[in-house]
């Protein structure tokens, strides 16, 4: 059942919610992007139905909050070792079809690829999601060829049409919500992109041996190597661990883990000065197979979600749709077909 | 749910620190529990870091890890001496089953620091050799001084081929000169068919070495590799072992060579 | 012909090396313009000057090869572009009220730049609104950022833009990209404590290369705007010399405050005799020292807690 | 949207600080052009840009707003520009073959300010021909006098116009007017001695002042244009700093001679890994040592007989 | 009789009169103006008729080759004074009708004002005038207000149409080098101009008077006092004298007299330190009465021929001919006419 | 024709130098000739210049010039003494005809230098007292020590009404104080109708003077002046004593005062 909201009644929702959850949702930093004067859209704590950013996409996904940036495992004295705490309310997510499709991704990583992560998933555990309806693609979206336009497993959906909320969820409580504050509509449900700006075709064929391909060479130049694509991607999850001790007073330290990416100077180095895929071009190479082939070969579907965020974040105007789309010929050339 | 917290570590005591170079010492620790050779353990100490080394010595309620001074954590365990402590997690990945080597020739390419993951293998059929039939060792290193594990290559000469090779021997007469590979053509492999081999150092020797096995026609599935991978976690998370769709410390760090020889760095 | 050349000069047409022709002046304050105007720039070159124009290195336009009886007419023509720039006038269609306080100058800044710190273009244009017309030959300049392609260095007030920037410890992930950027492309400000970044404010000059870098959104700009200021820099044949710094983190009220109260600085101290009515105020602080000039230059400024002001102030260069 | 950035910006585009958008910049050398150029600045800032344009701080054009998709487009429309501005091109309607050597700076210089004592366009052009397209990050400005009103010694190369005064004594009334000029406008170089003057030419900046001032013609300009050849001003973030005298007397054949031969000496020693393929002369200088610099920039220069060279060099300014 | 020649023709009619002549012309000295790459007219020496300039107005007059700038009266020793020397040769000088109008002021002055003088009168009498045929006026000439727009005291006459040479002599000699040389034409008669862009009127009741007017107060502020209007005027023949030694040996020098100008500080100053017409204004009172009043108020005809140089030269713009056209008002100002 | 070079000037012997002040001298020069009271000479040193010095006496074969130092040129002379010689041209100009105060009281008003022009006329009625009717002498000097012909001053005063003024007198019993102007109402005239009055001195002086000799009665056409001015030719060429359509060197430098009001500077 749908619910329709004047936004101050879904303000009150919020409040109710509050109570209990922390809620996230993409949200304007004013002047807070790289430019002076730009905004930054990305996840934070939200009050009210005005603070949720629906016009424009995130710049940095939901994937913060379920792997902050920089997170503290361990807190460590002279002798002990204290496990940091997590977060005590629930927390509720605003996000996209894409994101919450990559949810399972990072779920497929942190949850079973290996042994589950505990501090991962003692944080999932208190996530309720809310789709976000989404109406049209951005420009360099691409979720529709990635088969992410369109997500059902949903807590709750939201959407805003002309000035009103909508809203359905599927948590019995919340719904006693919806109904106290909203008026039921019927046939509510969230709306969904079915074509995209941005379109993307992977090759069928697609092996590791396009990695012979001339493709990648043109990234050596191009790519600075600044991870801006991994930090933005939903669903590169990718960390470093840092051990410190403080400088106030060294018997006290902590041991953190921070977002890592495959494309920074240091990601392979191994002991003794040794590191793999110094080019950019080999790094741009590894990151796009992991994420329209490896992980589809591990996990058996792809992890690239098709936001689009790598290429509108990349400050070299790299956009990696365009290199998928480039994986056709770059096969044909490692095929040995096409000229010769 | 609750799982447990694998990045907890446990205080392991230093039972014993041999010194091989100046900057590789092989810590033998105190540890309880089934270890592979080729296996893996994190070992940190707490605000000073975390290190992925391999187990180069499996012992009666030990085990050895050979450490390398190169960092903020290797800099740190080298303060440490024998009765004191490190922290340990692990066996992390999938070491070398040798039931597989078991009653077959078995050649051993290694390189620099690449003998410590191997070094299990070796004193395993050195123990046991009735559990083998034959074994032969190339290894190599930069210098006489940078060679580790010396007595004990001293000590497996006594058993098997054993080929000690550095870049410049001076005319040391108990050292070959140049590298592994060079010694790989003439090899006294019987039945080359059903031998094993298991190449484990650097990028290039591992290429080059595998090379000469496959020319001395041995078969690819009958070659083992480790890879060496500077893992942060351990269990499949923190993406910096991954190479294709593998993680080596998951899936490795020891891989037969019908899958590694398709892996791209 | 008769022509009062200061009258000229005073209307922003120039006295040029060609007997009975003159140039006009059109101010530009921060250099952009709406392109629909360029048709009435056009216009004036064609049917009164000879066709050509120059872009001044102050981004006004100079349109040459104007006979002096034609100034009358050029004012009229020249309306649409005071009005539409906001250009303060005594009288419409007569042209420009004054010139000695040249147009202000800007680099694009944060309209386009991506290093620029804040709108040049709006913040000049602003000064140009609370100083001009004015016979004092001020030179005033703005660049976006220190790295200072508007070359303000050289004028008698020159505003750089800086961004006091905010580090966000928890999104750090200690790539090192500010760091690197710091000591390749600006001072060397930034040092990696534990994973995270410290940065040695003193140093710190305000530029934004760390934020630019991150790739994090560790590093952003601080809602505020903040400014160095620096004084009389010059050209000229005498004595050409950069501009010192005042004040470091100043706002752009201050800096509003201090440009005019060096205006009465001036009106009180100038040489009446200075040939042209010129002396650049460098002289005139020569004269006066310093502390008169900081007396007269700070009167009711409030400056933002966070300004540094530097003291004392001594300027080099060139000497012939 | 995948663009490569290092070929908009050696297209003369720019890399926005707004997503998707770019700014295309145009080359006016010496910053003079024909009026009948503007409707096509005008076109593309209305078809492609945001409508508006910014005159740049080195007199050239910028015009915002432009969706990267519609480069080609532009650089169609800009070949009339390009065209009779007389750059050098790689290939017709392409647009700008580089952007690393800045557009060549020149106030309005003799044609038509009553001080210039050269074409500065037309030297500038002269150069623009002889050195673009380069990569190289070269700043070059040219400034008809001593005034310096286009700030060249903020520039790489500062090219500074003089006029060696010929002096005939029987012309000479004894007014003074020239004297009291030089003293007041100038550098002091001119001693009344017997009722005629005596200029010391090791003072004398060229600058005309005697020439200007003097009512009889007894003071002319030497058929000869003379320049100060100033070398490596800049700006910038760490050690923004005037430019030192290297040349005085100097000619233009030299002049152009020694730019070129400081492009080769750039080439052959620039630090391939400085960020974005920017290292300032400067810094390639205090590396090689000026001596290796000046062995490079002299190499087949004929300098007139006049010309004096300063020896050592030293530069200072500020240090952040 | 009138002649026409060819310009080649004309050369060796100058060759021959530069046996005995040195001939003097307007002549462009290139770039040597004030401002760079403008162009000087003065009075030089010329060998051809493609020397003379007839094109431009020559911004200093003829009177410099009678009146030079600098001149040596005498050369001292320790003991002796040694008169200077004249020029051996005879001189022509080419001219238009308003300088040769002004010769007869420099005569009046000269010759005439007080004893003649020494240096002026042995110059003069070696001087023949060819009248340079004037067809159109310039933009700042006003000779036909002052009546010196036609002149028949010249020795020769001189023209160029269409490329050719038209002569006329008075000079008996001369004439028959024309004959020579050229052909012929009847009724050849310099041009001369008969209305001006400018035109001037003078009050016939002007006097010393206007003084009091507040017209002059403009030029306190306009005029700089640098003398070019002086300088430039065929008319103005003030002088300063300076005695010198030389620098090389003090026992050796001379005196010489220099052009001076009423408007230049220093004119009027007497000994002690007092001086007067201080304001810049009140010199341009003077300098405009000598001219249009008093030398006529002596003479019996103006001073000013109205070849408008002084308002070419000055570099402040200020018009000579427009402040006599102010005299009328001024007039009325003084006399309490007009408004009041 | 040729014309005689009047610029040339002949050396004449200084026949007496006669100090005043610090800078001001009186030298008595060999002259034979006619010189007018007020006429001037043109005194140079050739190599340092030539000024016009007006005669401030006239003796049997000499002529006193009065020199202040004041520039290059009256600093050489003030190098000359008794015995050496100057260059000197003239007499130029018109000077005062004492023909026309003959029988007549005469008021003589002088300021400063403006002394020594007149100084030929109060002596030749001093001398000649029979042509005069009765002369009366103000003059005013800035101080004491600025006061030229004290000696004079002394001797003129047993003949004539002397009134001496300084600025300030200080206390001084033989001098007044105060401007000339201030004794020209109590000046004794018998009959100002006829009276003639000859003011010498600076404009301003003069130009007060002048009025307050009009209050007294004096006509315009009985009062004369003598104008200064530094002409450097004396020959009504080099133009800088022209004042509207008069030439000083030739029309004066004494005016009656008809014609010198309407003269404008």
């Amino acid at each position: 059942m749908g619910y329709r909201l004047s936004t101050d009644a879904m303000n009150q929702v919020l409040a109710e919610l509050g109570k209990q959850y922390a809620i996230y949702a993409p949200k304007c930093y004013p002047g807070g992007n790289t430019f002076s004067e730009v905004d930054c859209i990305r996840y934070g704590e939200v009050h009210t139905v005005e603070e949720i950013e629906t016009e424009r996409k995130s710049d940095y996904s939901f994937k913060e909050l379920l792997l902050p940036f920089s997170e503290t495992l361990f807190f460590f004295t002279e002798n002990t070792i204290q496990e940091a705490s997590v977060i005590e309310k629930d927390m509720v997510i605003f996000l996209r079809s894409c994101d919450l499709h990559a949810v399972r991704r990072l779920d497929e990583i942190y949850l079973r690829n290996g042994l589950p992560d505990f501090y991962y998933q003692r944080l999932r555990e208190k996530v309720q999601f809310v789709l976000i309806g989404c109406p049209a693609a951005f420009d360099s979206c691409f979720c529709v060829d990635m088969g992410t336009n369109r997500s059902d497993n949903y807590d709750a959906a939201f959407e805003l049409r002309g000035g009103q909320v909508y809203m359905a969820a599927r948590h019995p409580q919340w719904e006693a919500l919806l109904r106290q504050y909203g008026e039921p509509v019927e046939g509510f449900a969230p709306s969904y992109v079915t074509e995209t700006p941005t379109r993307v075709s992977i090759p069928a064929d697609l092996s590791p041996a396009v990695a012979k391909s001339t493709v990648w060479d043109e990234y050596d130049k191009r790519c600075i190597g600044c991870g801006r694509c991994n930090y933005a991607c939903p669903t590169c999850t990718c960390f470093t661990m840092q051990d410190i001790y403080y400088t106030d007073n060294a018997k006290a330290g902590e041991r953190r883990r921070v977002a890592a990416s495959c494309m920074v100077d240091g990601f392979t180095d191994v002991a003794g000065g040794g590191s793999y895929r110094k080019k950019h071009g080999e790094r741009m190479r590894f990151k796009v197979l992991h994420k329209v082939y490896d992980f589809k070969q591990r996990n058996g579907y792809q992890m690239c979600v098709g936001c689009g965020r790598c290429d509108d974040v990349c400050p070299e105007y790299i956009s990696f749709s365009a290199i998928l789309n480039k994986l056709e010929e770059a096969m044909q050339e490692v095929r040995g077909d096409g000229q010769q | 749910m609750t799982v447990s917290n694998e990045y907890l570590s446990h205080w392991a005591e230093i039972r014993e620190v041999i010194p091989h170079t100046a900057i590789e010492y092989t810590f033998r620790m105190a540890y309880q529990g089934a270890v592979q050779p080729g296996q893996f353990f994190q070992v940190s100490i707490p605000k000073y870091g975390e290190a992925p080394i391999s187990v180069s010595g499996i012992g009666e309620g030990t085990i050895d890890l050979t450490i390398r001074r190169v960092g903020r954590v290797t800099n740190e365990v080298f303060e440490r001496y024998a009765g004191e402590r490190l922290f340990l997690r692990g066996p992390y990945g999938i070491g070398f089953d040798v039931e597989l080597y078991r009653g077959r020739e078995v050649v051993i390419v290694a390189g620099g620091t690449g003998v410590s993951p191997v070094r299990p293998v070796i004193e395993h059929f050195y123990w046991h050799p009735e559990l083998g039939r034959k074994v032969s060792l190339i290894a190599g290193f930069k210098s006489r001084e940078d060679i580790l594990f010396a007595e004990d290559f001293t000590r497996w000469q006594e058993q098997m081929d054993v080929i000690l090779t550095v870049d410049n021997n001076n005319g040391d007469p108990d050292l070959r000169q140049g590298l592994v590979t060079e010694y790989i053509p003439a090899l006294a492999i019987a039945d080359p068919a059903r031998a094993a081999a298991i190449v484990v150092g650097p990028p290039a020797m591992m290429r080059f070495s595998i090379q000469a096995l496959l020319r001395r026609g041995i078969a690819e599935e009958n070659i083992w590799v480790s890879y060496e991978r500077k893992m942060c976690c351990g269990i499949g998370k923190c993406g910096h072992c991954k190479i294709d769709d593998v993680y080596v410390c998951l899936d490795g760090p020891v891989f037969n060579y019908t899958r590694a020889k398709d892996l791209a760095d | 012909m008769d022509i009062n050349v200061k009258q000229v000069r005073k209307n922003a047409f120039r006295v040029t090396k060609t007997r009975g022709i003159t140039a006009s002046r059109i101010r530009i304050p921060g250099g952009h313009l709406d392109a629909d105007l360029l048709p009435v720039i056009q216009r004036i070159a064609q049917e009164y000057g000879d066709g050509s124009i120059h872009l001044t290195v102050r981004q006004g336009v100079e349109i040459p090869g104007i006979r002096y009886e034609d100034m009358p007419q050029v004012n009229q023509l020249l309306q649409p572009l005071i009005d539409r720039m906001g250009i303060n006038q005594e009288e419409p269609g007569t042209g420009y009220s004054s010139a000695g306080t040249r147009n202000i100058s800007a680099c694009i800044g944060n309209r386009v730049c991506p290093y620029g710190c804040y709108d040049t273009t709006a913040f000049a244009q602003r000064i140009e609104k609370a100083i001009f017309p004015h016979d004092l030959h001020f030179k005033i300049a703005l660049t976006g950022c220190p790295n200072d392609c508007a070359k303000v260095r050289l004028h008698d007030f020159g505003i750089i833009g800086m961004t006091l920037p905010q580090y966000e410890k928890d999104r750090c992930v200690d790539c090192r990209a500010c760091v690197k950027a710091c000591a390749k492309k600006s001072v060397d400000a930034l040092r990696t404590v534990n994973y995270k970044v410290e940065r040695n404010h003193e140093k710190c000059i305000g530029c934004g290369e760390c934020v630019i870098n991150c790739p994090t959104r560790a590093w952003t700009r601080s809602q505020e705007q903040y400014y160095r200021l620096v004084l009389f820099g010059r050209t000229g044949k005498r004595n050409p010399r950069l501009a010192v710094d005042f004040i470091k983190w100043v706002d752009e009220e201050s800096i509003l405050k201090i440009i005019k109260n060096t205006y009465a600085y001036v009106q009180a101290h100038i040489d009446p005799n200075a040939p042209g009515g010129k002396e650049h105020i460098g002289y005139i602080v020569d004269r006066t020292g310093v502390q008169e000039y900081l007396k007269w230059a700070l009167q009711d400024v409030n400056l933002p807690d966070c300004a540094e002001v530097s003291s004392p102030l001594y300027w080099s260069g060139l000497h012939y």
